[in-house]
């Protein structure tokens, strides 16, 4: 820090502190969320969220003598209209200086209106596409940061991990096989296209490569029959949308196939195990992100009771992932003092290096984007339990061993 | 078109120039960029309804698949403007021939169907497109859509910049164009043939109007706006995503028609402010806002199906009916001195099963002559056979409802040549004028036919 | 393809067939009755659904279930001859019938899938299904729910189509939908007859919602997707009788599955889209369509 | 004398703002047959479908054994051309009460149910009678003068020939145990063979002592069935002709059209 800054973020607190009771002045906190429509189960979670972190800063006496308020505005279907809308509505609130999101639009596109507005926005949606759109010119969107980590290691961490249990003799390897099942969605496409080459390059053999339309899918026998001509030693579905994975999961589970069952992302959500019960036993999945619930990250342990305490249920990535973000624009706001000076704001969020629920944060300059990696944020591995992530991998963070699932012969 | 006056002389003029002024002069006043937005929003929704009339009001061809211009239009201009790198202008005129393209498509099913099957097939073809969109994910970017569509600029100057406010005016100018297109159109030769097809087709196809081509006309012509702004929609949005295909955007868009009312070029443009306004107000309330919106909209529908361009003209005729009956009343109690300087005799009201006329009647003679004015006079028209004829016979005139000074009556009941005739009736009994010879002119001359065709000698 | 395959694939379009017959029936029920269609369809299977899984949170296990089912049948019936008077009945004489019926039914779904979110939440939910367990169907394992479902459903269809055909009652909705005049002059209290129509439709719609919610899960939205897939059936196998729509739903149900096993699932849609228009083109009373209506 | 078994009294009428047929005044007496002869397009059948409660009435009133069928009172003009009346305004008269009553109209050119069978129909037809006894009887009568529906039996009504079809329409009618039966141009279109075999089913049914209206546009046959004929002209009753001198063929149409016809 310039001997200047700190002389004037002295002078900040000093004002802060002699004039607090004039200065005290509120600062709402964006939060754009599906509070209606199909994912409104995850809408009510990032609001949850940062309005935990509103009330514990508000409770120890603010931030830089400002106190917080959520304010939230509903993008329904994350359609462009809607999402406009609300990020429309959020600037042109009085006293907003900060907007927060779970994720908004899939593309990504409303990046574009807060760079226009110079208006600090942290969002967790899709990385690959929040860089495709701020490398470009990252000096333009200053303001913006993604709070996902980058979703390389979805496509290239998988096949190591598998491989290392298979080195560690959990099962045997018959003939290096794959089915990989993805929906045609931007994240479960690009995730599945880098793991075929993953797999590819380690010398395994693809034997089913399905892509379902993205939505509801109504029957996985088809394709699952498939996957059964052929029994393969992995079987992967990359389609996120919890209902389905279960469904998947429920199906797979009539006549199981003598394979490692992966599935992306949807598992993380707590319905899934309520949805699929002892069926989901023995499932493996893996996130970017995930609260670290585990001892070796006292951080994510923290959090995560918070959030259990306040609400009476367990939180998902995002609840806890607004209270970090709402965490993260604390301290860059505590740095600069003024919200009003969104430059600022968006120069401190790019100092950010803490620990966070899901990892040690730390944002690439290139790309605006969340470093990925096993001492930034890692991949985390599960294994379902008794109805629970256990996680098994990587090693550092790991708090229980893969265990053979019941519908693998010995 | 001969019978229709030109619209600097209709009484829409001076409230669309009002509007019009109100609209070119919000900025100013509305400098947040939110506000901005929901007035473009509200511009984009009036220009999709108001097309949308075109072929389901006027054209009777119910095309769910019309938000499937926009969504061309908006395709084509992201597809044109980024991945093939036209000038963005040139893109966005691209973007309304598409859609006409897609449009004459449509109408080879839409041509060979009826009423809900027409419904069927335009979702289908809506649904069909929207599979072909997301499938195409290398150049329409697939299920997310295409992000940083290139924005329109005039000679380096972003239309984003200063609050949107170029963006702002663009819109603008599109609903004018596309408003002054409709209304020209509705009143061409090819709108009166589009909605005589619509309302009697046989008829209309018997005096010579080609179904075929009149239908495809209808089609093409209500994808040229959309078309327009669907591609400025990209431009303004910067994104096309295939969510324009899903069920929102539609039931939004068929909302403001309705409510708007169906048939009518000014209905939508107003449901659109109405609407918008009202949704933006209740952005707050999440889940309770659509059940709102939906109850509001059942309700309208259910007990005013005519929806709020009729609502407001009937406000308007009841003004109108209001200030006339005040005048008749006024007149008849403060100038009954000059009319009867001009008659000779004093006239009175007399009451009939039509409401009370305003009668002169001369009062003596054996023989009574009924006088009829025609339309839109009165009876003073009849003075000069009254200085005439005094003394010989019983004269006899009168207004007829809604004319003169006699009071409004009732248009479904008492405007018609069969009530002429038995206001006549009554007046003959009333006043025992016994076997009067009725004299009519023009209009009364059919009511004193009808009055005589009655058997009534 | 060995028998297994065949016969996985097999229960897998006979489940998905007996599902959609569900659903398309109640919609082609209301169709040939008053020649709207009911955009609310694909909502009332989700309200169904939720009304059968809160009570499925009293009472547990079999009894549930079929307490559930029965409650949810009870209540939507009710709720179907209500919506009548509310969303048809006003206007049945219009010139626009068929245009403000849409938006009126679109409006009502709205309101339906809105009061859901309201009142349960938007977490993905399931009615426990009361039979767990595979069964061995052809030397391959299915579950023994799909089974029943399919069963019930079957049975559900007959009991309504000898319903329709046998009792006094049902020969009078028949009688409305075919001839409205003329069964007003044999002394019928139509819109009541109309109202029981959709009531019936909306009781099929909740038998198929706890199936869904059962064999699936459930989310407000959770209709949509059936709302899209008994509209494909209605036009393959056309409105004009209450059994056409039954046995394109079959067809539907068997194609998607061996579609989606010899070609993909992905263009699986398109296909049915495109079926749809050239079905409307050559032959808009749909395959097993005739010219006039009849339930 | 009893009351009339059916009363119209300045009954007017139409398809708003439409009006078809004005004041008319008619009486049907007990046990009384009633023909009712005009040209087509004048307005018969929508008096009569206002009688049957398909249509509201405008003015006047309608009686039925001394009961009045449609509500008090002159309707109300509408000052509203969008608002939806249906919504605040009880229809009048409704098609289902009168049916109760037993005042049964038979469409003309009926096509009844297309996709239902004979027997199908018949089963649904004695809805509107429940709690009136003579149904037995009705369907022997039925049986004696229909004895041709016997043999359709199980066809689909879209099968049947017009004559048939309107052998089951005016069969349906019956069963629902008719105090006074319309027959609306009940041999409109049919072939000589099967009208011949209609009208002698219909004066077995008069003999039966079944109070009729008949319109027809044959007036030797309404002239040897009916006990009155009214003749129905540009929307209004313009003669009634009693029993004791039915007129001719050629009479009526020089009262209906004048000399030069």
């Amino acid at each position: 820090m310039g001997r200047y800054s700190r002389i004037l973020a002295i002078g900040t607190a000093i004002c802060a502190l002699t004039t607090s009771a004039a200065m005290a002045d509120l600062v709402k906190i964006g939060v754009l969320a599906p509070l209606t429509g199909p994912t409104a189960s995850d809408g009510e979670e990032f609001v949850r969220g940062a309005r935990l972190a509103a009330k514990e800063a508000n409770a120890n006496g603010g931030i830089a003598g400002h106190t917080f308020e959520i304010v939230t505005a509903d993008v329904v279907d994350h359609s462009a209209a809607n999402v406009t809308s609300a990020v429309e509505r959020l600037l042109g609130t009085e006293g907003v200086h900060i907007i927060l999101t779970g994720y908004a639009s899939l593309s990504m596109f409303e990046v574009e209106l807060m760079a226009e507005a110079n208006m600090p926005y942290i969002a967790a949606g899709p990385s690959p596409q929040f860089a495709g759109i701020v490398s470009g010119d990252p000096s333009a969107y200053d303001c913006c940061w993604s709070f996902t980590a980058d979703f390389k290691g979805y496509e290239t961490d998988v096949t190591p991990t598998i491989e290392a249990l298979l080195a560690a003799g959990h099962f045997p390897l018959d003939n290096k096989t794959v089915a990989i099942i993805s929906s045609d969605n931007p994240y479960s496409k690009t995730i599945s296209e880098g793991m075929k080459s993953a797999f590819g390059d380690a010398g395994w053999t693809v034997t089913v490569d399905e892509l379902v339309p993205f939505g509801p899918v109504g029957d996985w026998r088809p394709i699952l029959a498939k996957v059964r001509e052929n029994p393969p030693d992995v079987v992967i579905n990359t389609d996120y949308i919890p209902s389905n994975a279960a469904l998947f999961t429920n199906q797979f589970r009539e006549d199981p196939t003598d394979s490692v069952v992966f599935l992306q992302y949807a598992p993380l959500v707590p319905e899934f195990v309520e949805l699929t019960k002892e069926n989901s036993d023995g499932i493996l999945y893996n996130a970017i992100g995930a609260t670290l619930d585990v001892d070796a990250w006292p951080r994510g342990q923290e959090v995560a009771k918070k959030y259990k305490d306040e609400y009476g249920v367990a939180s998902g990535a995002y609840g806890t992932g607004l209270y970090e973000m709402a965490t993260v624009y604390f301290e860059a706001l505590d740095k600069v003092g003024d919200p009003t000076d969104h430059d600022a704001v968006g120069k401190a969020i790019v100092e950010t290096k803490r620990p966070v629920t899901s990892g040690f944060l730390e944002f690439d300059p290139a790309t605006h984007v969340a470093r990925q990696g096993i001492d930034h944020v890692p991949v985390t591995f599960f294994q379902i339990q008794d109805g629970g992530g256990v996680m098994i991998s990587p090693d550092k963070y790991k708090s229980g061993e893969f265990k053979k699932p019941g519908w693998m012969s010995e | 078109m001969k019978y229709a006056p030109s619209f600097q002389r209709t009484n829409g003029f001076w409230p669309v120039v009002i509007a019009l002024c109100i609209a070119a002069a919000l900025p100013f006043f509305f400098t947040e960029t939110h506000i901005r937005h929901i007035l473009i929003l509200i511009f984009v929704y009036a220009i999709l309804a108001s097309n949308w009339d075109l072929s389901l009001g006027y054209g009777g061809i119910v095309n769910f698949a019309h938000i499937a211009f926009f969504a061309i239009g908006l395709y084509t201009y992201g597809i044109a403007a980024k991945i093939i790198g036209l000038d963005p202008w040139l893109a966005l005129l691209l973007a309304p021939v598409l859609a006409i393209a897609f449009a004459a498509l449509l109408a080879i099913p839409v041509l060979r169907l009826e009423g809900i099957y027409v419904i069927l097939v335009t979702i289908a073809a809506a649904q069909l497109l929207f599979q072909l969109v997301v499938s195409q994910g290398d150049f329409t970017g697939g299920t997310s859509g295409m992000v940083l569509i290139p924005r329109l600029e005039i000679v380096g100057y972003r239309l984003s910049s200063d609050g949107r406010i170029g963006y702002y005016y663009l819109s603008l100018l599109l609903v004018v164009f596309s408003t002054v297109f409709l209304y020209k159109l509705e009143r061409s030769a090819l709108g009166r043939a589009i909605k005589a097809l619509r309302d009697n087709k046989y008829y209309a196809i018997s005096r010579g109007v080609s179904e075929g081509r009149i239908r495809l006309l209808t089609l093409c012509a209500s994808a040229i706006f959309p078309g327009l702004a669907g591609a400025f929609y990209g431009a303004y949005l910067r994104i096309a995503s295939p969510d324009v295909f899903g069920l929102g955007f539609l039931t939004i868009t068929l909302s403001i028609l309705l409510l708007g009312g169906i048939s009518t070029i000014w209905g939508p443009l107003i449901a659109a402010v109405v609407i918008t306004a009202f949704a933006e107000i209740l952005a707050d309330y999440g889940a309770s806002r659509s059940i709102i919106i939906a109850a509001m909209i059942i309700a309208v529908v259910v007990v005013y199906p005519g929806g709020l361009y009729a609502a407001m003209q009937e406000i308007w005729g009841l003004g109108t009916r209001l200030r006339t009956n005040v005048t008749a009343a006024w007149r008849r109690r403060f100038q009954a001195s000059l009319r009867q300087e001009a008659m000779g005799v004093k006239d009175h009201l007399v009451e009939t099963r039509h409401g009370p006329v305003s009668v002169c009647d001369t009062g003596n003679g054996d023989q009574t002559i009924i006088f009829v004015h025609g339309n839109s006079s009165c009876k003073e028209v009849f003075r000069r056979q009254f200085d005439e004829f005094a003394g010989q016979y019983r004269l006899v005139t009168f207004d007829l409802p809604g004319h003169g000074v006699s009071p409004n009556g009732n248009p479904d009941e008492d405007y018609a040549v069969e009530a002429y005739a038995e206001i006549i009736r009554n007046l003959v009994d009333s006043l025992d004028l016994k076997t009067p010879i009725v004299f009519g002119w023009s209009l009364g001359g059919y009511a004193a036919l009808e009055y005589a065709a009655r058997g009534t000698p | 393809m060995t028998l297994e395959t065949f016969a996985f694939l097999l229960a897998s379009g006979l489940v998905l067939g007996g599902l959609y017959a569900l659903m398309a029936s109640g919609l082609a029920v209301v169709w040939t009755t008053l020649g709207v269609f009911n955009f609310a369809h694909g909502a009332m299977i989700a309200l169904g659904a939720y009304i059968a899984w809160q009570v499925t949170q009293y009472t547990t296990g079999g009894a549930g279930f079929l307490l559930g089912a029965g409650v949810s049948v009870a209540i939507m019936f009710c709720l179907g001859f209500a919506m009548h008077y509310v969303l048809v009945k006003p206007f049945e004489l219009h010139a626009n019938l068929v245009l403000l019926a849409v938006i009126t039914t679109l409006a009502a779904a709205s309101i339906m899938e809105n009061a859901i979110l309201l009142s349960w939440g938007p977490r993905d939910k399931q009615i426990a299904p009361p039979f767990t367990g595979n069964i061995e169907f052809l030397g391959t394992a299915i579950g023994i729910h799909d089974f029943v479902i399919l069963a019930i459903a079957l049975a559900a269809l007959l009991a309504l189509a000898l319903f329709l055909r046998r009792t006094t009652a049902g020969r009078a909705l028949r009688a409305v939908a075919q001839n409205r005049e003329a069964a007003e002059l044999m002394g019928f209290n139509v819109s009541r007859l109309v109202a029981m129509t959709i009531g019936l439709s909306a009781a099929t719609a909740a038998l198929a919602g706890v199936f869904v919610g059962s064999l699936r899960f459930i989310s407000p939205t959770v209709g949509t997707d059936p709302l899209m897939k008994s509209l494909i059936v209605v036009i393959l196998g056309g409105v004009t009788r209450f059994t056409s729509p039954i046995y394109a739903a079959f067809i539907v149900g068997l194609a998607e599955a061996f579609s989606a096993y010899f070609l993909v699932l992905y263009w699986a849609p398109a296909v049915l889209f495109a079926m749809m228009i050239i079905v409307l083109l050559i032959k808009p009373e749909g395959l097993f369509g005739r010219r006039t209506r009849t339930l | 004398m009893s009351a009339p078994l059916l009363e119209l009294r300045g009954l007017s009428g139409g398809y708003p703002p439409v009006s078809v047929f004005r004041g008319v005044d008619m009486t049907v007496g007990n046990n009384e047959a009633v023909g009712l002869f005009g040209p087509n397009g004048h307005g018969k059948t929508t008096l009569l479908k206002t009688v049957a409660g398909l249509i509201d009435p405008r003015d006047g009133d309608i009686f039925f054994a001394g009961e009045r069928l449609n509500t008090e009172g002159k309707m109300r003009p509408r000052t509203s051309r969008h608002l939806n009346y249906d919504l605040f305004r009880r229809r009048r008269i409704s098609a289902e009460s009168v049916v109760r009553q037993g005042l049964i109209y038979v469409m003309q050119g009926n096509l009844l149910f297309p996709e239902m069978t004979v027997e199908e129909v018949l089963d649904i037809a004695p809805q509107a009678a429940r709690g009136r006894g003579g149904a037995a009887q009705m369907r022997d009568l039925v049986d004696a003068v229909f004895p041709r529906l016997r043999e359709r039996w199980h066809s689909k009504i879209r099968f049947l020939s017009g004559g048939e079809r309107q052998m089951v329409s005016i069969a349906a009618g019956l069963l629902a145990l008719p105090r006074l039966l319309i027959l609306d141009e009940p041999t409109l279109g049919l072939s000589p063979k099967l009208r011949i075999e209609l009208c002698e089913a219909i004066a077995k049914i008069r003999a039966e002592n079944v109070p009729l209206i008949v319109v027809d546009q044959n007036v030797e046959f309404l002239t040897s069935l009916v006990d009155r004929l009214y003749l129905f002209d540009h929307g209004a009753i313009t003669r009634e002709i009693d029993g004791s001198a039915m007129p001719s063929h050629e009479e009526v149409m020089t009262m209906m059209f004048g000399e030069a016809h």
